[in-house]
């Protein structure tokens, strides 16, 4: 029935399109020019402002009426839910509402028989309500709008705002995830920082929350402070993800330059796509692919050159976390690469300069801002990958920077202490909150440096 | 006009060009030259091996997965096993293991009766009854049945788990004695050097003991198995010894006879099958009762605790659905956010605000945007917990800085005369950008998108946190009904003991990335058509 | 749209004094691009159905002013425009006002050639299309032909129309500006050097548009060359390091100029 | 509206034996599978204690009993949990049979993974760094031990159950804190909780040792072999009569509230209950839970019917 | 490089009748773009140390004549290229032959101006600095203002050196494209339309820069003004629909022109 009701709104709304086009014709008697708007936007706003409020009522009433509809049947039936506790007025509900509108009923009895007889009139009734009310919005929205179409009327304007704020809205959803986020890491670590001063947790060189839960290090509230210095955590971060960057950057790069100015248009074609599988293949093969094949490999070189690496070393995992994105770096600035125009490449071949030379000096320096932004979102996919060094680096928080000993990373932590065994209310699991904070906090600041650095070096062209 | 131009001076400009220096300079820039196109060309082979590395080690491992072992069998669905009636309250499974039994009529004992029974997979019972549901005219008489095997015996036979040896004939063979324990013996002693080879322990008596820790000689005599236990010099340079009957010899009395003697390499100890079950099952296979059938099973059902009934498509069903959410949020959103900033927005404090946070996304870690979802689409509004609706918006936001930081670098790669072309000639704004800059910068923001997607697509830390890393038998049918996907089945298979899941994985992952280069190739093929050099 | 503000009031009278109306007119503009000041308040009127050309040495703010006139500057972020610019009496810097109108009805033909990356018909059809002003394809058609014929390029190109914009030499590319911008009728035409890669012949048929083009349209044209002001224009405006120097009939800035730059420039001798 | 499909948190410990439950309860065609999440215990216990109502589990499984803390909060959101002991999990200590067969003392074993140890009455930072140093009786192998995080629940059974054992016989100046750390200068390896990875890790390094639960060396027995400890094998019989004394019980915790509102739970507690399941022979067995003694099973099949929840 | 070739000695035996030697030299040129011919067959000789003008009407193949005399045309995938082309009696399509170094020696300035997006400075030395041609800063800041002063821009850019060189005006983009292309002093410059959009200043400035030039490069220049065709250059060549119609010293041409094609089109009454 809804489903019908919202079939003839998008029926209505493309009947309106077509309506608002003619009526905008007919207003100028053909002579399309004298619009202000095109017919189409006509149309369009027609539609927009005949379905759009209908439709958003539908949604609404949709979302709402589950919800009141279960509250009116509680109300009804007081008496006999009076005893019963969350659960059971949620399946006393669920199954009256199977019974009345079909599904598998768990628990049947009267009392669910009598509340489907309710259920069915109430939705009975708020279903003729929406029709009306959609009609209506509907009939009102088709109305005004008819009347507003006039060779003047800027159609086109209130189109293209409402675009606008689409385009707007959709930009506002990263503010509102960061805030999102903000909030759901906060509380947590708000606590957290009440059981461990703030000091020890930035500034405190040994990680390692050891102390377990079972019978060790006493009571709850005998908290050792000093386990939870982040510095080793943010190390590793940093060595690890410098030495993915030391693969992704240059092999990314080159083969982004490669690809756009040297391969030929079918291995272009062909390579690319190729390279952007690595992007897609699970961490967990990484990760298998890095302990079991990388660390050997490279345990085994500097065994052979007299070299002490540990079986879990960071250069294994940054490695392999390098290889896996490549395609960040080489698909995207092979983009904007691409994107420099023809005419600057001849106007420096017609110097007399190579092809590499126009690549370094001229198309790379135009193509830096999309560079960057590629050589970020790297960046970022590396300080954000946890498999790979769980199973290659392991989890021992030590501060160094020695490629070869084991290391690890803010994110790892936070996911092995948020799906450890330990209590989840134990200064451990707060931990994982106050690392992501921490971790959102650096990231910041360090995306603030590149944002003023991009802008300083922009170069546009044309 | 001072003439300070070049000292090298416009006076021969033929030596700047093309004398020795400039020969020499040359030799030098193209040296560089060459060197720089064979780092690019470098680059890219060494992407492309890295991939070739990790996709012929998963192909390898994967391959014996896409095939699973039957064992047909002859089951009675006689009435007075089945009631017509009401048939699903039979009991399917004993039906199946009473058809196993009938093959091997003389095992007797309690335990080997279990383990015979082992040999067929515990689903064999289900499939058994939606077979019947699916087909009642099967009812009332003796079938034939092919039933999957367990996932040891399937090992097994694609020889992933006993290696066999050589194998030879022995004449003169004889065979004494009854009961599970028989005396042999044999014409000459080159059977105590190849028990000798065989890993045979010198026992207490100067004979040879043949223990679980050496490979195991069988001797297939008179259409039974012996398994020799002990051997010792005979008479007349022959050899006697002990042997367990693992099956009955057809005559039971003394007779001499031609013998094969074969071994298996692998020793009892060290496999996870022993000698009893693979001489079923080789008696299985010669009987020609052994099917090996394209595992339809794996590509077609739900997950499964047994490797044999394991199966990918609710995964991929999960992830379909997750990925549709995914990408209708993600790219119309990404896009749009790309388009505002770059195109709309004013260059101030809060534009630089909003990039840098859509940069710092990107580096959220992927759990963290699961604990976002948990707060807000769990908790604040009540979404179903393991839905791919959930996922997928999850996902989406993990996306949005991928596509949007590509589609933004791709929006500002186009020339500003094109933007000025079109406003020129009074296409607004929003035309503008629909119109011209868009398409334009479509190719980028096809890129971001796919890596965008294939992050989403492998990715399993966020959907941790909101129920979709779980064990979930049923075949999604909806965004909201419990799901899980690709990455997480591999994960998990990954991490299961059985060794049987470890080719699961590697067929998993295919999969995966079967799923990842169908979704790519619709966005490359697009991204093609859009790509142009202006 | 005619609304009688006080400027409206002022061009009735000057409708009235038998001089033509002033379509467009500039009062103490000035520009700045970031720090650096191109145009020094400059005033100008910019008769309706005449032809105004812009004259003076490289660099010395002759686009810039042009830009203004249909606030093709806005798209410069670090550009500021200062001063009044009226279109109709109308102040086109004026918040309410529509630039995407304003576009419309002041078209602009580009120094650089910029055609789409795009096939050569949809490089002229673009217009049209999104200002709605045909019916149907076969009016579109006709449009896209009468522009190209009229920008001398419909010979050269009528067998290639499906080709991309961007492969035409110079010249052509130029003249495809052209096409496009007259294609969709606006009330003014700014032309930035239209014929600077014409020869000849192209360029006299430009000038013969131009001409034609004058009888319902008014026309704004930057030109280099002494000749084709002296030709095409019935007035000019001598620019200088962003100053306007002088401004009045054409006959007369060539045959008597007030400042001695003009003369200096108009003569050659200048610098 | 309350779910009709039942809906499994928790331990990751757990989960392969949960979830071979859940199947079979799914096969038998008269309730949807349960969904089984591996949330690890910690976060599957908040999940299970947030509250009653459809937005909440109906099951945890843990790899340890509830602690007093998580009971509270429970209580406290109106939860009423019914624990119910499903089994043992043997944690042994294994190398690849490619490497030497060892048997160690729990002694032994806290020598050569305790952060600190006592040498000549004094405690001092664990020097030894070959299991020769450790006991001159076993291999000169440098030492290295893959085993599971501070946060996993086998890490800590481990400590309690050999760590702090021998610690309070070797060491008894140490204070108790000192038994339970475990040494972070690379001898041992937290490796993450794929136990699969460690197994392979083994078969390549054969010199190495790993911790982790029975049911991998179990189903790895033609790869791995497992050390003794203090003489016992790690095998099936030995851990389920308690003669190997490395094992610790595992849980399962059903949500009182919602029993007879979600479908099938009880059904899904009569299924893990049962012989064909717990019992030696049963199918949770095959996977590699070890079953409870006769008695135990009698008592917590009773106590699970009766939905005798706790602290009630 | 100079080699006893063929064509080498015929351009001693050149040098000997006191005619200027043939550093350039086409035969039988023919360019297609795609299935379209863009030149048919053309013969043309470009005299060392003189100015050789291309003239003829819009899209007649001039610039794609320009881009084969120093192999640009081979960034344009489409398009292939027919017959030989010479330069100092070398075939410069040979497969040997080392593009960098021809365009080092046969320097261009393209149609559309097409400055790089660095500052001016970096602008001009960016050529200097890829070919090793200063040894230090002071040089070539020498070279940098010298190249700008020749292309009469250094009064207009010399405060702004390190602003971006796309921010400048048309004209001054043009002549920043000449400054950076003499600023590696090429043995033979191709210029197409240098001029086009210059004012009458700027273009005497730079005809005169071209005079000078001529004393030691050979130069090639695109025009389509006639005026100045017959001002720089000592030979002209007429082409037309892809065809070279008529080559000779540029006083003949302009006084008495061999073919009737080029007599209209040099007076005007073209097509
Ligand atoms: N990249 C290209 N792709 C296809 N055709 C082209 C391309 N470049 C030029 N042409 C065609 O080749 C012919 C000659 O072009 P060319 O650029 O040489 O003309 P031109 O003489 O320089 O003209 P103008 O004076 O207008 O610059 C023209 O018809 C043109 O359309
Ligand atoms: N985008 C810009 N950024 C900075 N300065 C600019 C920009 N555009 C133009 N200018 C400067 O403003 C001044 C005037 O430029 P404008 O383009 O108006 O000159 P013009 O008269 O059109 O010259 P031409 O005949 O060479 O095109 C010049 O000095 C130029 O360098
Ligand atoms: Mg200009
Ligand atoms: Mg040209």
């Amino acid at each position: 029935m809804v489903s019908y009701l919202v079939l003839l709104l998008l029926v209505l709304g493309v009947a309106a399109y077509f309506v608002g086009r003619s009526r905008a014709v007919a207003s100028v008697g053909g002579e399309v020019s004298r619009l202000h708007s095109l017919p189409g936007q006509h149309g369009l706003f027609l539609a927009m402002i005949a379905a759009g409020p209908a439709l958003l009522a539908v949604l609404i009433w949709r979302i709402a009426t589950p919800g009141i509809e279960d509250s009116i049947v509680q109300s009804r039936f007081a008496a006999e839910l009076a005893e019963f506790g969350v659960p059971q007025l949620q399946a006393f509900l669920r199954d009256a509402r199977a019974i009345a509108f079909g599904g598998i009923v768990s628990f049947p009895d009267e009392t669910k028989e009598a509340a489907a007889v309710v259920f069915r009139s109430l939705h009975q009734t708020s279903i003729w309500l929406i029709t009306a009310v959609a009609l209506i919005l509907a009939a009102g929205g088709s109305f005004f709008g008819y009347s507003r179409i006039a060779p003047a009327y800027r159609a086109r304007h209130v189109v293209e705002r409402v675009v606008k704020w689409f385009l707007i809205l959709c930009s506002m959803i990263a503010i509102l995830t960061t805030i999102g986020i903000v909030l759901s890491l906060i509380f947590e670590s708000i606590l957290f920082f009440s059981e461990i001063p703030i000091f020890n947790f930035l500034f405190g060189l040994h990680w390692s929350p050891q102390s377990a839960f079972t019978g060790a290090g006493g009571d709850a509230g005998d908290v050792n402070t000093e386990i939870f210095g982040a510095v080793p955590l943010l190390a590793g971060t940093l060595l690890i993800t410098f030495i993915a960057m030391l693969i992704a950057a240059p092999v990314g790069l080159m083969a982004a330059i490669y690809l756009s100015d040297y391969a030929t248009q079918r291995v272009r074609a062909v390579a690319k796509p190729v390279l952007e599988i690595l992007a897609g293949i699970p961490t967990v093969v990484y990760g298998f692919f890095a302990a079991l094949t990388v660390a050997p490999f490279f345990r085994g070189v500097g065994e052979s050159i007299g070299l002490d690496v540990a079986s879990e070393s960071a250069l294994a995992a940054g490695v392999v976390m390098g290889i896996m994105i490549i395609p960040f770096v080489s698909s995207l600035s092979d983009d904007v690469i691409n994107a420099v125009p023809q005419s600057l490449r001849d106007g420096s071949a017609g110097l007399g300069a190579t092809r590499s030379e126009t690549i370094r000096r001229v198309v790379l320096p135009a193509a830096l801002p999309g560079i960057v932004s590629a050589l970020l979102l790297a960046v970022s996919r590396a300080v954000g990958e946890t498999m790979i060094v769980v199973m290659a680096a392991g989890l021992a928080a030590n501060l160094t920077f020695n490629p070869l000993e084991a290391v690890t990373t803010v994110t790892v932590q936070i996911v092995t202490l948020l799906v450890g065994d330990q209590e989840f209310d134990s200064a451990k699991t707060r931990a994982a909150f106050a690392l992501g904070l921490l971790l959102f906090v650096i990231t910041l600041a360090l995306n603030v440096i590149a944002l003023r650095v991009v802008q300083k070096y922009r170069e546009q062209y044309d | 006009m001072t003439d300070t131009t070049l000292s090298t001076g416009p006076a021969s400009p033929d030596s700047l060009h093309t004398g020795d220096a400039a020969k020499a300079r040359l030799r030098a820039r193209y040296a560089a030259e060459a060197r720089f196109k064979w780092l690019g060309a470098g680059a890219v082979a060494l992407a492309g091996f890295f991939l070739l590395l990790l996709l012929s080690t998963i192909v390898t491992k994967a391959l014996p997965a896409f095939h699973q072992n039957y064992v047909a069998l002859e089951v009675d669905l006689s009435a007075d096993k089945i009631d017509p009636a009401d048939p699903g309250a039979a009991n399917f499974l004993g039906l199946v293991h009473d058809g196993m039994a009938g093959e091997f009529p003389q095992v007797s004992g309690r335990q080997e009766r279990r383990l015979l029974r082992g040999l067929v997979s515990t689903g064999a019972g289900v499939m058994l009854r939606e077979a019947i549901e699916a087909d009642p005219t099967m009812l009332g008489g003796t079938r034939r049945i092919a039933v999957p095997l367990d996932d040891f015996a399937d090992l097994y036979l694609k020889g992933l788990l006993a290696k066999s040896g050589p194998s030879c004939r022995i004449a003169g063979v004889t065979v004494s004695g009854a009961g599970d324990e028989v005396a042999v013996g044999f014409p000459d002693d080159a059977i105590l050097a190849m028990a000798r080879g065989a890993g045979a322990v010198d026992g207490e008596d100067g004979g040879l003991r043949l223990t679980s820790g050496s490979q195991s000689l069988l001797l297939e005599i008179a259409g039974g198995t012996l398994k020799i236990t002990e051997l010792s010099t005979g008479e007349a340079g022959g050899a006697i010894g002990k042997a367990t009957v693992l099956e009955p010899l057809a005559s039971a009395s003394d007779m001499p006879d031609d013998a094969m003697l074969r071994t298996i390499e692998t020793a009892e100890a060290n496999r996870k099958i022993t000698d009893r079950e693979i001489v079923w099952l080789d008696r299985l296979a010669g009987a020609g009762k052994i099917e090996n059938r394209w595992n339809t099973l794996f590509f077609f059902t739900g997950a499964s605790r047994e490797p044999e009934l394991a199966g990918i498509w609710g995964a991929v069903v999960g992830s379909a659905l997750t990925m549709v959410v995914t990408l209708a949020l993600s790219f119309p959103i990404g896009v749009a956010a790309a388009i505002y900033l770059e195109e709309f927005a004013t260059k101030n404090r809060l534009t630089n605000l909003i990039e840098v946070n859509i940069n710092n996304l990107a580096a959220v870690p992927s759990i963290v945007f699961g604990l976002l979802g948990l707060a807000v689409f769990l908790n604040w509004f009540s979404l179903p917990r393991s839905a791919p609706l959930v996922g997928g918006m999850v996902l989406a936001l993990m996306t949005l800085p991928t596509i949007i930081i590509a589609a933004r670098a791709a929006l500002r790669a186009v020339p500003p005369s094109i933007r000025e072309a079109a406003l020129g000639i009074g296409a607004s704004k929003v035309q503008t950008v629909f119109h011209h800059v868009l398409p334009l910068a479509m190719p980028g923001i096809m890129t971001g998108t796919i890596i965008g997607m294939a992050q989403a697509l492998g990715e399993t830390a966020p959907l941790l946190m909101i129920g979709m890393v779980a064990f979930i038998v049923d075949i999604p049918g909806g965004f909201t009904d419990a799901a899980t996907v690709l990455p997480v089945q591999i994960f998990m298979w990954a991490d299961f003991p059985e060794p049987a899941f470890q080719q699961k994985t590697s067929a998993a992952i295919l999969i995966l990335l079967g799923f990842l280069v169908i979704m790519n190739a619709i966005a490359v093929v697009l991204r093609k058509r859009f790509e142009r050099r202006w | 749209m005619n609304m009688l503000t006080e400027a409206g009031v002022e061009q009735q009278l000057a409708d009235q004094g038998n001089t033509p109306a002033i379509k467009m007119r500039g009062k103490g503009v000035t520009v700045h691009y970031g720090d650096k000041q191109a145009l020094f308040g400059v005033d100008l009127d910019v008769p309706e159905k005449q032809v105004t050309a812009l004259i003076g040495p490289s660099g010395c703010g002759k686009s810039t002013f042009l830009r203004c006139l249909n606030r093709m500057n806005d798209t410069i972020p670090i550009c500021r425009v200062g001063g009044d610019i009226t279109l109709d009496g109308e102040d086109i810097y004026d918040p309410k006002i529509d630039v995407v109108e304003l576009r419309a009805r002041v078209g602009m033909v580009f120094q650089k050639p910029n055609p789409f990356p795009k096939s050569i018909y949809e490089n002229i059809a673009y217009g049209p299309r999104i200002h709605g002003l045909t019916k149907n394809k076969a009016e579109l058609d006709a449009v896209v032909e009468s522009s190209l014929r009229k920008a001398a390029l419909w010979d050269e190109v009528k067998d290639r129309l499906q080709e991309p914009g961007t492969g035409l030499s110079g010249g052509q590319q130029q003249r495809l500006c052209i096409a496009r911008a007259i294609a969709v009728s606006p009330e003014v035409i700014l032309m930035d050097e239209p014929c600077s890669a014409l020869d000849p012949i192209a360029t006299a048929k430009v000038e013969e548009l131009i001409d034609e083009l004058r009888q319902n349209y008014t026309i704004v044209i930057v030109t280099h060359s002494m000749q084709q002001a002296a030709r095409v224009s019935q007035r000019t405006a001598m620019f200088h390091l962003g100053y306007l120097v002088e401004e009045g009939a054409t006959d007369k800035m060539f045959t008597n100029p007030d400042d001695k730059r003009t003369q200096d420039y108009i003569t050659g001798r200048f610098g | 509206a309350a779910r009709d499909q039942i809906q499994i948190v928790g331990s990751s410990t757990v989960f392969p034996f949960t979830t071979a439950v859940a199947e079979k309860l799914g096969q038998s065609g008269a309730f949807k599978t349960p969904v089984v999440e591996s949330t690890g215990t910690g976060g599957g216990m908040k999940l299970f204690c947030a509250g009653v109502g459809e937005g909440t589990p109906d099951f945890t499984n843990a790899s340890r009993a509830i602690k007093d803390t998580e009971l509270a909060s429970c209580k406290e959101a109106g939860v009423t949990p019914v624990q119910i002991k499903v089994g043992f999990d043997g944690i042994v200590l294994a190398n690849s049979k490619a490497g030497t067969a060892v048997e160690l003392t729990k002694e032994q074993i806290f020598k050569a993974l305790a952060k600190n140890v006592e040498v000549d009455g004094k405690v001092v930072a664990n020097p030894y760094m070959t299991w020769a140093d450790v006991d001159s009786a076993l291999p000169a192998d440098k030492i290295e031990v893959l085993g599971p995080p501070p946060t996993s629940g086998t890490r800590d059974a481990f400590v309690e159950l050999v760590m702090e054992e021998a610690c309070q016989e070797a060491v008894e100046a140490a204070n108790e804190k000192a038994c339970t750390e475990i040494r972070e200068d690379g001898a041992y390896v937290e490796a993450g909780e794929n136990d699969n990875l460690i197994v392979q890790k083994l078969e390549a390094n054969p010199k190495a040792f790993g911790i982790f639960g029975f049911s991998f060396l179990d189903q790895n027995a033609d790869k791995l072999q497992g050390a003794t400890v203090e003489g016992v094998e790690p095998t099936f019989e030995n851990i389920a009569s308690g003669d190997y004394g490395v094992s610790r019980s595992l849980f399962i915790y059903a949500k009182k509230e919602h029993v007879g509102v979600i479908p099938g739970m009880e059904e899904f507690i009569a299924e893990y209950t049962s012989e064909a399941a717990w019992g030696p022979d049963g199918y949770l067995a095959d996977k590699g839970l070890i079953p409870l003694p006769e008695a135990a099973r009698a008592t917590q099949a009773e106590e699970a019917k009766a939905l005798k929840g706790m602290g009630s």
